[in-house]
């Protein structure tokens, strides 16, 4: 150990460490620690490691419910789904490396939140992604949307899970500071799921996968940290993403998970070997003893302090039960990978590492992780913005020009040149997926007749405008989306990016967002069992709209009954599910047709939202409707067109009957459902919804090849798509 | 009727291709670990799954196509046994030889993931039988180096010997002579990068992939 | 000892990539480059002494799995 | 004139390709080979006489597109 002081200031500020955390960490201690056990404590209490600005709202959400089987606080969820089966789900960020390096920033997040989900013995079945650019004409948005995409599929294809749907969005205020949420679904039995707890004492402890090299040291404290200008010169090496390696380390796992082999497991992510053993011994509360000579090293003379902090990718560390060594070895040298015994668990309550003979650190585990900073950072409310009436909005004088605008808008328009680079049906079993423009993806639980619905949401202008009430959409979006598809919906994950809290006005965006999204978990019964927290999303002291992307998991019980917004017929009724005030603030009407960002955004009754979405998905199972799409994006309108895209037929839409035809069409009320209903189903659904108190009302008609409504618009159904599907072609290079 | 499915690192449709087989033969196929220098005795039909062998590393199925097992089963088809290979598979059938061309980069460089509408340009094979002259059905595409590429004598050749089997309506990849799948000489060995296995369940991808299945299975 | 192995594609088939490559550098206005080709360079590092026969199955290695001759040429460079 | 441009990992980032290619031919019997990494080779044909302003224009040319210098280091040979 060192004797002498090598610890300065400014290499203690260099880790992120403020003075006061320094100082628990001597008083701890009872001495200075040197600068391996310093890059230990770092990571450890990195925003990233230890969530000390959000811990304590975070324990706000709902995390319980009857499927819960996991909620928060392992490497993902897990919820029950019937017949021993379990669906194993997360998402995660991965902003920062995919600003820098597009490609490979993202195809490492693939990577990473496939670990987090097959760590606990599930075989990935379904990959989402929830990504936010710049405004398409900013100089850097085309080249990160290539590599981005790119590098989502190119991880996802190659390991052979399909990525089955997801979101884009476009706005100025991701110029300097995109985000890139993935998220993972897996499938496991509810009797086999593995904890990251280590027990016992004296039990070895393996490291598998790819050798440990310098990469990434320090990006678990960068991804805590703002940008600024200089950072395209401080870059940090970014990890390359070794998919390959992935799946075979997803095969050996799942072979030795099928063994009674594993005690405790879990992946090396941010802040690698460091979380992981430290993560282990805390909940299993025992010590840990490795050699660091024993891991499997890519380059030479690595220090203890990079072996430590590097962030490596494809790499597990598990407790193998004492005897099964062998067993273990056999199958990971199967599968070619590195494998190596690296140490034991022990009863001194320490984190104590060789390297070269020497010890090189000898730190209590209890104090890294019970001492974590926890801040309550001063946060103030988000000021309510002004309620805008539709009648004070100025109403376009030609909806033909509207409507093709609003359709080949950013945010609405086809999504295909991303997600045709994304293989979406291997494994067989993606019922319906991004190919449909569907609310939802459904993948069948392989060999039965019951299927996983996954959506992700998050309508980031509406939480900019009001954190409250947009949290609450979020939630509420994904529980519509997935009620949609005729599922049940069960439970979500999330991925909370803002800016930096540290700023009382972020940070009220972020209690405020989590306030609302927990008061919409508690409506539904609809329980966050994992998530991430994303902070510091800014640049030169530009925060990104707060953007808390939701995943929301749902079970289909029988396939037989599911639904899609593709099954609209020729003289099917369009019913309108849910009251249309003409909500326009804070719409896509109103930034598209009159380029303005402002108003409040529309409320979420959250009563209203549950009475409608079981009715509908009443009717989905009593086999009343042919076809189903939210109002969401753009209102009336938008969601009729993607209707008439899926299911190649017109759609006719009446004039309101009171209120203004630009608030009917664009407005963006919430709890509302477009239903295609076959003649002799219409009276019944309208009267059993007035029955119930549920707004139900004829808006129209399905048919013909034109996309018509009364007094506003009247467009050729193909010529529509082709502008809808050309527009992120044409950014991209004008090449299909 | 005993077939088999070929494993290598990073196959990853093999579990599709065996539930295509078993759904049309009835009885599971042997998984076959790239590592056996032999094929198990007994195969009637060896399928090359498709999937990223050696995450395509260096060429795309090109390591995986130099190992023991494709030996073994090169040697067995020149002596008459039946092997297809799909989207990574006939990659590995092309780089091992068994069937003439390349595989290059799609022309646009993009993966390309989507439903395909092919012809059938030679009803009349092994593994083509099942359907109309010239009709059409709907695969799956899903790869990144798809593009077909022949120099121009053996273009000639496979064309005037009518072993071209399918071909995109509308070509996704750059293909020469919009080339979708082909067999060999004797008819036994054939490749496609489309995925007839992802198209034979109405829930997914259509049930266009069970002629092709039903056609080599009878054949046999 | 090290060898590098350069692998490019044979003349008449097509480039996709080296044609991409061109455009983009067009487009940014490198309006200078009228053709651009990619090929792959593989850097072995090598146990033995002896250059000539390590070249020789380089070669080997080349044709056995580094370059596929349909589409591909190779050309060896030793270094010692 | 034409301009070679190599374009590799730079020291220290994980070569997975390389990895596995050193492999797949120690598989095949090449037991001499310890190690294999994979760059890139792009061939430019440029328009113009001047070497040494067409270099600094492939210079930037690199920087803008044909590397990434976050992970890729790259090196340029002028051929006249
Ligand atoms: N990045 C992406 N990856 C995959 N699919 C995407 C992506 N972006 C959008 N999509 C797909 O495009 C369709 C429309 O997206 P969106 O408008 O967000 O749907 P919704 O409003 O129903 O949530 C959906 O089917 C979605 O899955
Ligand atoms: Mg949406």
């Amino acid at each position: 150990m060192a004797k002498k002081s090598e610890i300065t200031p400014e290499i203690v500020a260099e880790h992120g460490l403020s003075e006061s955390e320094y100082a628990i960490i001597l008083d701890r201690l009872g001495r200075e620690p040197n600068l391996t056990e310093l890059g230990i404590f770092s990571v450890m209490w990195s925003e990233h490691c230890s969530y000390k600005s959000s811990r304590r709202h975070l324990a706000k959400f709902l995390t319980t419910g009857d499927r819960v089987i996991q909620g928060p606080g392992e490497n993902a969820g897990v919820i029950d789904i019937n017949d021993g089966d379990a669906i194993i789900f997360k998402m995660e960020s991965h902003n920062h490396p995919s600003y820098i390096e597009p490609y490979q920033g993202a195809a490492t997040g693939v990577g990473g939140i496939m670990r987090d989900v097959f760590t606990m013995g599930a075989r990935p079945i379904a990959l989402m992604n929830a990504l936010r650019f710049g405004e398409p004409t900013h100089w850097k948005t085309k080249q990160l949307v290539s590599g981005v995409v790119a590098g989502i599929g190119g991880y996802g294809n190659c390991v052979g899970v399909p990525t089955v749907g997801g979101e884009t969005n476009f706005h100025k205020g991701y110029n300097g500071n995109i985000l890139v949420n993935a998220m993972c679904v897996g499938l496991a039995k509810a009797d086999n799921i593995f904890l990251s707890a280590a027990k016992g004492v004296g039990n070895p402890i393996f490291y598998v996968g790819s050798k440990t090299g310098r990469d990434g040291i320090h990006g678990a404290t960068m991804a805590s940290a703002e940008f600024d200008d200089d950072s395209d010169e401080k870059r940090p090496t970014v990890q390359v993403g070794d998919p390959f390696t992935e799946k075979l380390l997803i095969e050996a796992c799942l072979e030795l998970m099928a063994t009674d082999a594993i005690i405790a497991i879990q992946d090396m992510g941010a802040a690698g070997l460091t979380s992981s053993s430290i993560e282990m011994a805390d909940k299993g509360g025992v010590g840990i003893q490795i050699n660091l000579d024993k891991v499997p090293q890519r380059e030479p003379n690595m220090t203890a302090y990079e072996m430590m902090l590097s962030e490596s990718q494809e790499r597990m560390l598990m407790v193998i039960q004492p005897g099964k060594e062998k067993l273990a070895y056999d199958i990971f040298e199967k599968w070619e990978l590195d494998v190596a015994l690296i140490g034991k668990t022990t009863d001194t309550g320490n984190l104590v590492l060789k390297h070269k003979r020497k010890k090189v650190c000898d730190i209590p585990i209890a104090p890294l992780a019970d001492d974590a900073p926890n801040y309550d950072r001063p946060h103030v409310k988000t000021e309510a913005r002004e309620v805008l009436e539709a009648r004070d909005i100025h109403e376009t004088q030609d909806y033909n020009d509207a409507l093709l605008r609003i359709m080949t808008s950013p945010d609405i328009a086809s999504k295909r040149w991303i997600w045709e680079q994304y293989d979406r049906h291997v494994m067989t079993d993606t019922v319906d997926s991004s190919q449909s423009g569907g609310d939802a993806a459904i993948v069948r639980v392989h060999g039965t007749k019951k299927a996983v619905a996954i959506t992700t949401d998050c309508t980031p202008r509406y939480v900019y405008a009001d954190p409250y009430e947009g949290g609450k959409q979020c939630v509420a979006e994904t529980w519509r989306n997935l009620t949609c598809v005729g599922a049940d919906p069960i439970a979500i994950t999330d991925c909370l990016n803002f800016g930096n809290p540290e700023r009382p006005e972020i940070m009220g965006q972020f209690v405020g967002a989590i306030e609302g999204m927990n008061e919409a978990c508690h409506a539904f019964d609809y329980p966050v069992v994992s998530g991430n927290v994303s902070l510091y999303n800014e640049t030169n002291g530009q925060a990104i709209p707060p953007t808390p992307a939701v995943g929301g998991v749902g079970l289909i019980p029988d396939l037989e009954k599911h639904m899609t917004l593709k099954g609209a017929k020729d003289g099917d009724t369009l019913i309108l599910i849910g009251d249309t005030t003409g909500w326009l603030g804070s719409s896509i009407y109103l930034s598209e047709i009159l380029s303005r960002e402002d108003g409040a955004p529309p409320p979420v009754n959250l009563s209203t939202e549950k009475l409608n979405g079981d009715y509908v998905r009443k009717l989905i199972r009593g086999r009343r409707v042919n076809a189903v799409h939210d109002c969401s994006d753009g209102g009336l309108a938008v969601t009729a067109c993607e209707m008439a895209f899926a299911s190649g037929q017109g759609m006719h839409i009446v004039a309101p009957t009171n209120g203004k035809t630009h608030g009917w069409l664009f407005g963006e009320d919430q709890a509302r459902y477009l239903l295609a209903v076959e003649e002799n189903s219409v009276n019944p659904v309208i009267a059993t919804a007035k029955a119930k108190g549920i707004e139900a009302q004829i808006v129209g008609s399905v048919g013909g090849d034109r996309i018509k409504a009364d007094g506003a618009f009247d467009v050729s159904l193909e010529k529509l798509r082709a502008a809808n599907e050309a527009w992120l072609p044409n950014l991209m290079n004008g090449d299909a | 009727m005993q077939t088999a499915v070929i494993r290598f690192p990073a196959s990853n449709c093999d579990r599709d291709a065996a539930v295509a087989l078993e759904k049309v033969t009835g009885r599971a196929p042997i998984m076959v670990w790239h590592r056996e220098t032999e094929l198990p005795d007994g195969i009637d039909f060896v399928v090359m799954p498709g999937g990223f062998s050696y995450g395509d590393y260096l060429r795309s199925g090109a390591i995986a196509s130099r190992s023991p097992i494709v030996r073994d089963i090169k040697a067995k088809s020149e002596a008459g046994l039946p092997v297809a290979g799909f989207c990574n598979g006939f990659q590995v059938l092309t780089e091992a030889g068994m069937l003439p061309g390349a595989l290059m980069r799609n022309k646009n460089l993009k993966f390309v993931c989507r439903p395909e509408r092919l012809t059938v340009a030679n009803a009349n094979t092994r593994y083509t039988k099942h359907y109309a002259p010239k009709s059409e059905v709907t695969f799956p595409v899903a790869h990144h180096d798809g593009n077909y590429f022949a120099d121009k004598d053996t273009l000639n050749r496979i064309e005037k010997e009518g072993r071209v089997t399918f071909r995109y309506v509308s070509n996704p990849n750059g293909s020469l002579n919009d080339i979708a799948g082909i067999v060999n000489k004797a008819g036994n060995v054939f490749g496609m990068m489309p995925h007839p296995e992802r198209a034979i369940d109405d829930m997914h991808g259509g049930t266009d992939g069970l002629g092709l299945f039903k056609s080599i299975i009878e054949s046999i | 000892m090290k060898a590098l192995v350069y692998v490019g594609l044979k003349p008449g088939v097509l480039d996709p990539q080296g044609r991409t490559i061109a455009r983009s550098l067009n487009d940014l206005g490198f309006d200078e480059v009228t053709n651009a080709l990619q090929g792959k360079v593989i850097e072995l590092t090598l146990n033995g002494e002896d250059a000539e026969a390590a070249e020789a199955r380089v070669t080997e290695m080349c044709e056995k799995l580094l370059a596929n001759t349909v589409i591909e040429n190779y050309r060896i460079e030793m270094q010692l």
